[in-house]
């Protein structure tokens, strides 16, 4: 095992630490390890009930008829919930930093708008009846056209599915998150190459280990006490007391032990439905996804489209960079109008281009409902700008590495969003990676430093 | 049959923090009799350290062994407001918070300690092996466990602080895009050697090359573990993971791990990993995020990879067999 | 809803506890996964965990091994070494310990690894039913199963000589996934001509196939380069691959014949 | 819908437990017994986090009827460390840092026991394979077969 941390760059003032630095065991080994640490599910309770959901089979429908009764029937199904169990039923996550409208259903009133979309919740004293009764739901559905891909929801004639009117996230006044920087156009005309290519990246589950799930507990002083394996506890909390109503301090949430999160947990998409169904029927009740339902039903990475055009100079000088890029949100926004903002802030990647222009898109089409994960907006722009390069460099019969030193960020550059680049190291990771592989690199791309612009020929 | 060999590089930076700040941590830590400090959080561990990185922070800001520091977190009724584990935030902001408390524990720990030496606050010093002493005259010392009593129970003084940090939240400009994302930038770049199978497409990861750069490592065998199971997990995405294997079509998806390709422990890659750290002006003792980046730098350097192998260039995610394939034909014919 | 478990110590009181609509479960992999995630229509379950039709003999080169006996038993038996490559794809290991070798008859493909290299070996499969007990080979099985109220209490096929069995199973990764395609083949030769030919594929049809084209082509030829590509390219017409989460039907029959011949000829 | 006495020997214990019709081995060691060690990832036998030793052989219990197995004896993870003091092979999953969120550890743990019990001194593929039956999200997988090579030396350092 190399010894992993290089001392030779940015020789640093680190030498008088004691326990910062060092490698201290894993606090949570020992309990992983005899199988004692505990996750929300090993809270073990007799009188638990279960929550299973209806699901919708449909992409896109009218619900024209909801029937509850076959369910009731099931011995051991307790209650059934719909739309009208849940008080503030219109919800987006995000409005606790300002986004809007509230454009989903914690459970929908007159239409689905994704196959697997939760209709109907069913809480039962064993999993088994709670599935029983979830499959004895019977929804009467009418059909409505349904828009699969992102480039059909943008058309001109494409049915709009978003009561807000389009099939985009409005930023502003504006179907898309924009960069504008310099003049593309321009850099363009005086480039020497100009290359554009696309790149596609299709949804990725979390997969986690453990699924999504909670168990609410109906506290003897009258609050609720949620188990959770959120990645963010106050953040479910607010959510979940927005929509159930009532005070907020009538909620706690305890967790912080989560098998795997990777961006998938924190959703906030079990415990609202858990609470009101603990609240209905003054009992716990354990509400956690299937393998099947974390796999298809959760929120998954979106599917991404990038557009990236180069004005490109003979001597590999990046002049211009146009990047439109569309990352599905599926049904609903969740937290993807953030992860596209988040997307549009990373253009142009980690180099120093005079005209950047980005049009980011946020698109609703009938799918299963995206959300953050780990690299929320970057993962797949990355894979874009990274390939992009390595085609330039081809084209250019350049070495990549001297290609992406050439155009590397450094100190006090002014970013596209306008952000003057401090602490800046793409320089001398490249170096170091170069001198890990063996790999040449001409006299004065090794001189070069991130501290300065020495060896660019700007 | 033939097994082309090729090598791919990609070089990334990323962001620590929620994008556009907004997103405040808040931590409180206080002694007990035990002279142990209890950090107070509502922070998520999930497997990417939190539990083990805070207490290392904490113990070098009050001076103490990390022995003494306990973590009791992800309680909403005890533990203070934190936005949440994501966006490689939790070490840079909630380390931040720590060492805000940890600094007005660690003066009241001074002020004691002082009263119980007969010394100033200035005059003493810490060295991490859990006493108080005086600079100039060493052997004029307490250990925590005493000087928790004596604060206890002779000075009625109480060790403890509260923490908060924030990045304030501005708005982008909606017309030029101008915002401020991000606390500092983590840098990284791999380089992915692999073999390609040109009758079946199959690609084979041999070796990847990680080398990054996070300000300071907080712990060497953490940021090992997010590095290289982060670029397998980048690999896994390259090469396998699809929810909808004929997108857009909803076609045959897969409904549980076994129908969900992903690689398995026999298509681990060899891997080397350096880490070189350039401090940041704003992290807790210059440390940036890592946990959301570690995935992103693979997937081209693989793909770049897969080109310098057989010339076959992949622009649609997961880089399939099929797709590998179906490149080799259209490069033959 | 699941209401009852038997757990019959024998094969007839088994028989006895199949009425109206009880399931039969070997080893579990197929009726579990049912039972504790979904909404189940059957009541009754029939475990055979218990019945006593587990256990390998091998006599005169014929191997018979009881219908409950695990893949991992099968794995460990010297007599059966030849079956290794089979059982070490098969899955998992905590998984081997479980599934049977009868239950695999009636997993669709791409699963069903038994059922391909059963078909290959010309195996008999016994059944045992309210009418008493019947013999029935192995591709009758694969294609409609048994009726209602009948259990499989073993399989039994001669067991090949050495370096007669060829086996090859191409997956998405190396170890614990289902077949993108697989072939199985129990090829006779004398002074280096193939005499027989029994070849079957697996991931070319919704049950294992038959590859009579096949079969055909390696007859009465060497075991060589020109005899293998001939055999695989006819392979593709006995095939009906498919699309799955795993490969599509293209991809399929694409690499069959590439892994056709590495099945044969190795590499 | 009848339940019924179960007798299993768990961990050396003897233990009797009810249970319902259909009740995986998983569900009784968790609900029945409060052996929440073994984790519920699937229910389906695609995770392995379920994985425990049923009468010497590793397992996956989700895929286990318990009424199918009365009287048989079950090994835990519980089970590996039962006073305290941890084997060699918890050991090296401590030292070489094999954990993350933890979720996997103790089907996989339970998985490496079963191939130490019957081959000492595995091979590297050996563990590979032996594990390919548990899925791991967080570590990427060679920690932990490192951990397993080094737990199994140190086991054999200390018999030998």
């Amino acid at each position: 095992m190399t010894e992993l941390i290089d001392h030779d760059y940015f020789a640093g003032d680190g030498d008088d630490l004691h326990v910062v630095g060092t490698s201290v065991t894993r606090a949570d080994a020992l309990g992983h390890v005899t199988g004692r640490t505990q996750f929300f599910e090993d809270l073990l309770l007799a009188d638990c009930l279960h929550l299973k959901m209806h699901r919708s089979e449909r992409h896109h429908a009218l619900l024209k008829r909801v029937d509850v009764s076959g369910a009731l029937e099931v011995p051991g199904v307790v209650r059934v919930l719909t739309h009208e169990d849940v008080p503030e039923n219109w919800y987006t996550v995000l409005r606790l930093i300002g986004v809007e409208p509230n454009d989903q259903p914690v459970l929908p009133e007159d239409r689905v708008l994704w196959r697997g979309e939760p209709i109907v919740a069913v809480v039962a004293e064993t999993e088994a009846s709670a599935l029983e009764g979830a499959a004895r739901v019977e929804v009467e559905y009418e059909d409505l056209p349904a828009v699969l891909t992102m480039e059909e929801a943008l058309t001109e004639d494409a049915p709009i599915i978003k009561p807000h009117g389009a099939n985009c996230f409005i930023y502003e006044g504006h179907p898309c998150r924009r960069i504008r920087f310099g003049n593309v156009e321009h850099a363009f005309a005086q480039a020497d190459h100009v290359f554009e290519w696309r790149y596609e990246s299709e949804p990725i589950e979390h997969a986690p280990v453990e699924t999504t799930g909670c168990i609410v507990v109906p506290q003897p002083n009258g609050r609720l006490k949620i188990h959770s394996n959120t990645q963010a506890a106050f953040f479910t909390l607010d959510n979940t007391a927005l929509i159930i109503g009532g005070p907020f301090n009538r909620l706690q949430l305890v967790g912080g032990t989560v098998g795997g999160g990777f961006g998938g947990k924190v959703d906030v998409i079990v415990e609202p439905i858990a609470c009101l169904a603990a609240l209905a029927t003054n009992r716990p009740v354990e509400y956690v996804y299937s393998r099947l339902e974390e796999m298809q039903v959760s929120s998954t990475r979106s599917a991404e489209i990038f557009v990236v055009k180069d004005g490109v100079m003979a001597d590999g000088r990046i002049v211009a960079r146009k990047v439109t890029c569309y990352m599905e949100a599926g049904a609903y926004t969740g937290h993807t109008t953030y992860g596209v903002t988040k997307c549009a802030a990373h253009m142009p990647g980690p180099y120093s281009i005079p005209n950047v222009w980005v049009d980011a898109y946020c698109v609703y089409t009938n799918r299963t409902p995206t959300g953050p994960m780990r690299g929320f907006g970057v993962t797949n722009a990355d894979f874009a700008l990274e390939t992009q390069m390595d085609r330039i460099a081809r084209a250019l019969e350049m070495d990549p590495l001297e290609l992406r030193l050439k155009n590397a960020y450094r100190d006090g550059d002014l970013k596209a969003h306008r952000k003057v680049a401090e602490g800046a190291a793409l320089v001398e990771v490249i170096q170091r990676a170069a001198e890990l592989t063996g790999h040449e690199l001409a006299e004065e791309y090794e001189r070069m430093s991130s501290l300065t612009h020495a060896g660019v020929g700007v | 049959m033939s097994v082309l060999h090729g090598r791919g590089y990609a070089a990334v930076n990323y962001p620590t923090g929620m994008n556009l700040g907004g997103d405040p941590s808040q931590a409180l830590i206080h002694a007990t009799t035990t002279g142990t400090f209890v950090i107070a959080l509502s922070s998520t561990d999930l497997g990417q350290g939190l539990k083990t990185v805070i207490p290392q922070i904490a113990a070098e800001t009050l001076g103490l062994p990390v022995e003494y520091i306990l973590l009791d977190t992800a309680d909403t009724d005890t533990g203070p407001h934190c936005m949440g584990t994501f966006a490689s935030r939790a070490t840079h902001r909630v380390g931040n918070a720590v060492i805000m408390a940890a600094r007005e524990a660690r003066q009241a720990m001074l002020e004691v300690a002082a009263l119980e030496l007969g010394a100033e606050p200035e005059e003493l010093a810490t060295d991490g092996s859990g006493f108080v002493f005086v600079e100039d005259d060493p052997e004029r010392r307490i250990f925590i466990v005493d000087l928790a009593l004596a604060a206890h129970f002779k000075h009625g003084r109480t060790l403890s602080g509260r923490g908060i940090f924030l990045k304030e939240h501005h708005d982008p400009v909606p017309e030029t895009g101008e915002m401020d994302p991000d606390s500092c930038q983590a840098h990284a770049c791999t380089v992915a050697d692999v073999e390609v199978d040109d009758e079946t497409g199959e690609v084979t990861v041999l070796k990847l090359f990680n080398v990054y750069e996070l300000g300071r490592v907080i712990n060497p065998a953490l940021v090992r573990q997010q590095i290289e199971g982060g670029a397998y997990m980048g690999m896994a995405h390259a090469l396998y993971e699809t929810t909808e294997p004929y997108y857009p079509k909803r076609d045959h998806l897969p409904s549980n791990f076994g129908e969900y390709v992903l690689p398995g422990p026999a298509e681990a890659p060899e891997m080397e990993s350096v880490v070189i750290e350039r401090p940041s002006s704003t992290g807790p003792y210059g440390a940036k995020g890592i946990g959301e980046m570690t995935a992103n730098s693979p997937i081209a350097a693989i793909g770049n990879a897969i080109y310098d192998a057989c010339g076959v260039r992949l622009t649609t995610r997961p880089f399939t067999p099929e797709r590998v394939l179906r490149g080799l034909d259209a490069l033959k014919s | 809803m699941l209401e009852t478990v038997h757990v019959p110590p024998s094969v007839d009181e088994a028989l006895l506890a199949l009425r109206d609509g009880a399931v039969l479960m070997g080893g579990g992999t197929t009726v579990m996964p049912q039972v504790n995630t979904m909404p189940v229509e059957f009541t009754e379950v029939v475990s055979l965990r218990r019945a006593g039709i587990s256990g390998i003999e091998v006599v005169d080169a014929v191997a018979t091994v009881g219908a409950t006996t695990t893949i991992a038993e099968i794995g460990a038996d010297e007599r059966l070494a030849f079956l290794r490559p089979v059982v070490q794809t098969f899955a998992s290991p905590p998984l081997r310990n479980l599934a049977t070798i009868g239950g695999n008859l009636f997993v669709p493909q791409p699963g069903g690894d038994f059922g391909v290299c059963l078909l290959a070996l010309d195996a008999t499969v016994a059944v045992a039913g309210p009418a008493g007990t019947r013999d029935v080979g192995v591709a009758e099985v694969l294609e409609h199963g048994v009726a209602a109220g009948e259990v499989v209490t073993a399989v039994s096929f001669p067991v090949p000589a050495d370096g007669t069995f060829f086996y090859r199973k191409a997956m998405r990764r190396r170890y614990n996934s289902a077949a993108i395609v697989s072939v199985a083949a129990v090829l006779v030769r004398e002074a280096g001509v193939v005499r027989s030919a029994r070849v079957v594929l697996g991931g070319a049809g919704s049950r294992p196939v038959r590859a009579k084209a096949a079969e055909h082509a390696l007859v009465g030829k060497p075991l060589d380069d020109a005899s293998v590509a001939a055999a695989a390219t006819a392979a593709l017409a006995d095939a009906t691959t498919f699309d799955d989460a795993f490969a599509s039907a293209w991809y399929r029959s694409r690499v069959l014949p590439v892994h056709f011949r590495r099945a044969l000829l190795g590499g | 819908m009848p339940s019924r006495v179960i007798e299993l020997v768990v961990n050396g214990r003897h233990r009797e437990l009810l249970v319902r019709p259909g009740m995986s081995l998983l569900g009784a060691l968790r609900d029945g017994l409060g052996l929440t060690g073994a984790k519920r990832g699937c229910a389906d036998g695609s995770c392995g986090a379920c994985t425990v030793m049923l009468d010497g052989k590793p397992v996956l219990s989700c895929l286990v009827a318990v009424e199918t197995v009365d009287g048989a004896a079950v090994r835990t993870v519980e089970g590996m460390a039962p006073d305290g003091p941890l084997t060699e092979l918890q050991q090296a999953f401590v030292d070489g840092f094999a954990t993350q969120c933890g979720f996997c550890t103790p089907g996989i743990l339970m998985a490496a026991e079963a191939l130490l019990a019957e081959n000492p001194e595995p091979t590297r593929e050996e563990v590979v394979r032996a594990i390919s039956g548990s899925v791991c999200r967080c570590t990427g997988y060679t920690a932990i077969v490192d951990a397993i090579l080094a737990g199994a030396e140190a086991r054999r350092g200390v018999t030998v």
